[in-house]
């Protein structure tokens, strides 16, 4: 899907959980989530922490749809 | 606790197998029995693997087609203790690479679709694929037989 | 180590009152004689003996087994080991080999077993065996025998009775018609034999997933090796047989262990373009550990020896495609180069992923064919062994028994049509 | 006997009009009309074009399935023994249209089409596994020649003749596999390919693994702050009672869901479809899949200008790899065409 989608031109970043497999379906930019159930949370945390988890996830998404890159690039 | 006659503590890992092969149960101290064709076993294996269990066999036959072998029988391991929801990215990739190739295939064989002496070959040496992986795991309670020349 | 290959050309097959080859390329058997020797009356309760020759209107099924008469004239040990002769090393000295002519064992281990060959027709393009005379041996259980047991005997008589055609022809005076001569000097010499040459192996995988899936190396069940260095005469010595009985199209018959065209297309370029150094066979087991173990512990032994460059071969298809790619890829990352040979399992039309398992470092790969292609087979004037089976076959689905004794079944069920030893000249494309 | 064709062409094509009149629904005529002329030359007495069914690139992108349910009504009542389509040469729309109505003429009516495309428009990736399309040049000045290729292999077809290969055919690979005699044996054909790869000449590969067939990365944001971002997630959050039935694996579908005004994934509207991991986290915040609150947040901060105001969404759990691809290319096509500049896609 992720490929399909870049082939239009247009840049995806893909957050997931497991990047071996996002780098195995093709995506560029990768920025890696927190877990299966909840890539952009953590219910160990309250809501409000949580959404900063989830900011930072999401600034790094942007950073990475901003960055030049040649090849598949993990952003950490 | 014992599991297999052996208790727990003394290994780090315990195993569970998950099969749709009637015979091949009967040789286990445990199994976890599907009811259901191959593909059925692969997802209830999926979903163990999503709640933190590790396949042990890889979840394909070396020799047999998905159109071919109505059974399919998996071990899975689990270290020991609650491992939360670390999830085995290989295992996940593999089981979910496995669930593909046999969605994609366009003939499903479901036990007992054979002629009845067919189908004991089919479960035998579903067995027979197993047994090593079986014993080895502890989980093997005795062999399953299989004359020759029906 | 130098092991020369004494080719004694056969060209037909017949019965005979003496076993031995005739000036014009005949290779006569005394039937009674042979099925003495091979007899095991415990375990096989009948052994038929039936002759095959290239151009037949015959059907041989469900084949088991095919293997080559060879014996060692000269040298330590004898073809087999382990299996039938003493554990012996082989590889070294002189072998009588009965080119053109193979035994041919037939016996129906379990119900859906596959295995066709046909000396004539289209199918004949697709078998190896369709090519060579053939001497069928066809084997009924004694009652009450168990499978594996049965199935040792059929790979046991199958072994007895080629070592036993080509050792009476040589007693009978059997001349060669040409010699080969394979040599590769010890590791001290050959690994500096040819500065400036890339130095290659070949990683040698054997199917090992159980019984009826099985390979042996010296008699041992090769899912219980480390995977290891053996020199390329001893395969030809006969030191890997198969117990494989499942998936005829890919699973490596006796046969194909004993004359590997990869090391043959190695030898051949030894010296010119590489620097054959050896093989390391490794196994293919079901367990993840097992893959991981085998992989990682074959890749360093290549590493040990410095190879430049590794071919690589699978046999069979599913989760071996998982254990080819691990070699594939922690080979490329140590810095070995390697190119691959497997066979497709792409769908009947073709349009399904072909393996189970990929990586980008395998970018040179050779195929050995997609084994769902449907093929029809005409019907043949004369069934050697069991037909009734070939509805449920592997490569087969229902209906495929036509009435008028044509059978519509995949190329999986033809033995040896898609061998990932690069035995044949099919090969597939994409459209 | 003159066999009976009919062909499948757009609003501009048809003289109907361009971007402007991209709307126009499917309508039938009788004979051949504008490229059709040039196929039945092409033709000559073999084969007749009875007719010429039409439809505007934007109306059948909009209305897909409808469209093509339409326009298959209609050419299946033109009763032709084979189809063209196009060729549609690098437009992407039209080149989707000629796909999806060549597929569903071959799925449904079960007779010959071929349609032609530049090997890049986005048709080429979403139909060539079903169907033959001639490879053209990227513009309409390419229709000399791709008018008698297209005509050889409706007419090959027709007559029941076996197609060859690609190359010797004319047509795009469809990515199958078929089995071919070499003149050499494999194992010699292996060892001549690592010979030519340690010696760091070109060698090819006799079976391309598919896996890696990479899209090279797109072209960074520059500006940010003007960005529309769109936001996509195989982790199956839905509206609460997934009204498109998404399937809770190996989904066969994706759904389309406004989020204008949206401020964030709350529990009360949205839940997930996905049944391969523990849906209660994401069952209590959606938000943890579906990140709307925080995208919103950043949105009013300025930092890109605009969330887009659907969001896509499938189960990624077991899709098989071509449904993927499918989905990917209609949701890249639909993002294209509105102007969003990039895209979050998010998976469990």
């Amino acid at each position: 899907m992720v490929k399909a989608i870049e082939s239009t031109g247009i840049a995806v970043v893909h957050i997931c959980t497991i990047v071996p497999i996002s780098q195995t379906v093709g995506a560029n930019r990768i920025v890696p989530a927190v877990a299966i159930p909840y890539p952009l949370g953590d219910p160990s945390k309250s809501r409000e922490e949580e959404k900063v988890i989830r900011r930072g996830i999401l600034e790094k998404a942007l950073e990475a749809l901003k960055t030049p890159i040649r090849e598949q690039t993990v952003f950490n | 606790m014992l599991r297999g006659g052996v208790p727990v503590d003394l290994f780090p890992f315990f195993y569970t197998c998950l099969t749709n092969n009637k015979n091949l149960a009967a040789c286990l101290e445990e199994a976890q029995f599907v009811d259901g064709p191959a593909l059925s076993v692969l997802k209830r294996a999926r979903d163990l693997i999503h709640s933190g269990w590790e396949l042990e066999a890889n979840p394909l036959y070396g020799n047999l087609k998905p159109n071919q072998q109505p059974y399919r029988t998996l071990v899975l391991k689990s270290k020991k203790g609650k491992t939360g929801l670390l999830v085995d990215h290989y295992s996940l990739q593999l089981i979910e690479s496995a669930i593909a190739v046999y969605s994609d295939c366009k003939i499903t064989r479901v036990p007992g679709d054979m002629p009845e002496d067919i189908d004991s070959d089919y479960k035998y040496v579903d067995f027979t694929l197993m047994e090593e992986t079986l014993k080895n795991c502890g989980l093997l309670r005795k062999s399953l037989k299989r004359t020759a020349g029906r | 180590m130098k092991l020369e290959l004494m080719k004694v050309n056969v060209k037909s097959v017949g019965w005979g009152d003496r076993t031995e080859v005739l000036k014009d390329g005949t290779l006569k058997v005394n039937k009674k004689e042979l099925l003495a020797h091979v007899t095991d009356e415990e375990n096989l309760k009948s052994i038929g003996a039936e002759i095959a020759l290239p151009g037949e209107s015959v059907r041989i099924t469900p084949v088991k087994d095919a293997i080559q008469p060879r014996y060692k004239i000269e040298g330590c040990g004898q073809v087999f080991p382990g299996m039938v002769s003493d554990v012996e090393s082989v590889g070294e000295g002189k072998t009588l080999v009965l080119e053109g002519a193979a035994v041919v064992t037939c016996g129906r281990i379990v119900g859906f077993q596959e295995g066709i060959v046909d000396m004539s027709g289209k199918g004949s393009e697709y078998t190896p065996f369709s090519k060579t005379c053939n001497v069928v041996l066809v084997f009924e259980p004694q009652e009450g025998i168990e499978v594996y047991a049965y199935e040792k005997a059929c790979r046991l008589a199958g072994l007895k009775a080629a070592m036993y055609l080509a050792k009476c022809v040589y007693e009978s005076g059997g001349t060669p018609d040409k010699t080969e001569t394979y040599e590769i000097p010890p590791f001290t010499r050959s690994m500096n034999a040819f500065p400036g040459l890339p130095k290659v192996a070949y990683l040698y995988m054997l199917q090992t997933q159980g019984l009826l899936h099985d390979t042996y190396v010296y008699g041992i069940d090769a899912k219980r090796i480390l995977p290891t260095m053996i020199h390329p005469n001893e395969t030809m010595d006969g030191a890997i047989v198969s117990g494989n009985c499942v998936s005829a199209c890919d699973k490596n018959s006796t046969y194909v262990h004993q004359n590997n065209p990869v090391i043959r297309s190695l030898y051949e370029r030894h010296g010119k373009d590489i620097n054959f150094v050896g093989v390391i066979i490794t196994n293919e087991n079901v367990t993840l550990a097992d893959k991981r173990r085998s992989s990682s512990y074959a890749v360093k032994i290549a590493g040990m020896f410095g190879v430049d460059g590794l071919v690589i071969s699978e046999e069979g298809f599913g989760n071996p495609d998982a254990d080819l790619i691990m070699n594939c890829h922690k080979a490329e990352k140590a810095g070995i180069k390697t190119v691959l040979i497997t066979d497709e399992f792409a769908g009947r039309d073709g349009a399904s992923q072909s393996l189970a398992d990929a990586a980008p470092e395998a970018n040179a790969v050779v195929t050995a064919g997609n084994a769902n292609m449907i093929v029809v087979l005409p019907p043949m004037e004369r069934v050697i062994g069991f037909t009734e089976y070939v509805n449920v076959i592997a490569g087969g689905f229902d209906g495929s028994l036509k009435p008028d004794g044509s059978i519509e079944v995949e190329l999986q069920a033809i033995t040896g049509a898609t061998c990932e030893l690069g035995f044949n000249k099919l090969g597939a494309e994409t459209w | 006997m003159t066999y009976r064709i009919v062909h499948y062409i757009n609003q501009f094509f048809a003289g109907i009009g361009g971007e402007e009149k991209a709307g126009v629904g499917p309508e039938s005529r009788n004979g051949a009309l504008g490229p059709g002329m040039a196929f039945k030359a092409a033709f000559g007495n073999e084969a007749e074009i009875v007719g010429t069914v039409i439809c505007g690139d934007g109306y059948f992108a909009e209305n897909m399935d409808e469209a093509a349910e339409k326009i298959l009504k209609m050419i299946s009542d033109l009763k032709p023994d084979a189809v063209i389509a196009g060729p549609a040469f690098n437009a992407g729309r039209y080149g989707t249209a000629c796909g999806a109505v060549s597929e569903a003429v071959s799925k449904k009516l079960g007779i010959p089409v071929v349609t032609g495309m530049y090997p890049e428009n986005p048709g080429v990736d979403m139909y060539r596994k079903g169907i033959y399309i001639v490879e053209t040049s990227d513009s309409a000045r390419g229709i000399k020649d791709a008018v008698p290729a297209m005509a050889k292999l409706i007419m090959k077809s027709l007559r029941g003749e076996l197609l060859g290969s690609p190359a010797d055919e004319g047509y795009i690979e469809r990515g199958v596999r078929v089995n071919r005699f070499n003149d050499r044996i494999g194992a010699a054909r292996a060892v001549d390919m690592l010979v030519k790869k340690l010696k760091g000449e070109e060698f090819r590969t006799e079976y391309p693994m598919p896996v890696f067939d990479r899209v090279p990365p797109a072209e960074p944001i520059k500006d940010m702050k003007n960005a529309v971002i769109a936001l996509v997630t195989s982790g199956g959050i839905v509206p609460k009672g997934n009204p498109d039935h998404i399937e809770a694996s190996s989904a066969s579908k994706y759904g389309t869901y406004s989020i204008a005004g949206v401020q964030s994934a709350d529990e009360v509207a949205y839940a997930t479809a996905h049944g391969g991991y523990d849906p209660t986290y994401a069952n209590t915040d959606p938000n943890r899949v579906l990140p709307i609150d925080v995208l919103r947040e950043m949105e009013k901060e300025g930092e890109f200008k605009k969330l887009y105001d659907y969001f896509f969404t499938t189960v990624g759990n077991g899709t098989p790899v071509a449904n993927a691809k499918k989905f990917g290319s209609e949701i890249g096509a639909r993002l294209k065409k509105d102007g969003v500049d990039a895209v979050i896609l998010t998976s469990t």
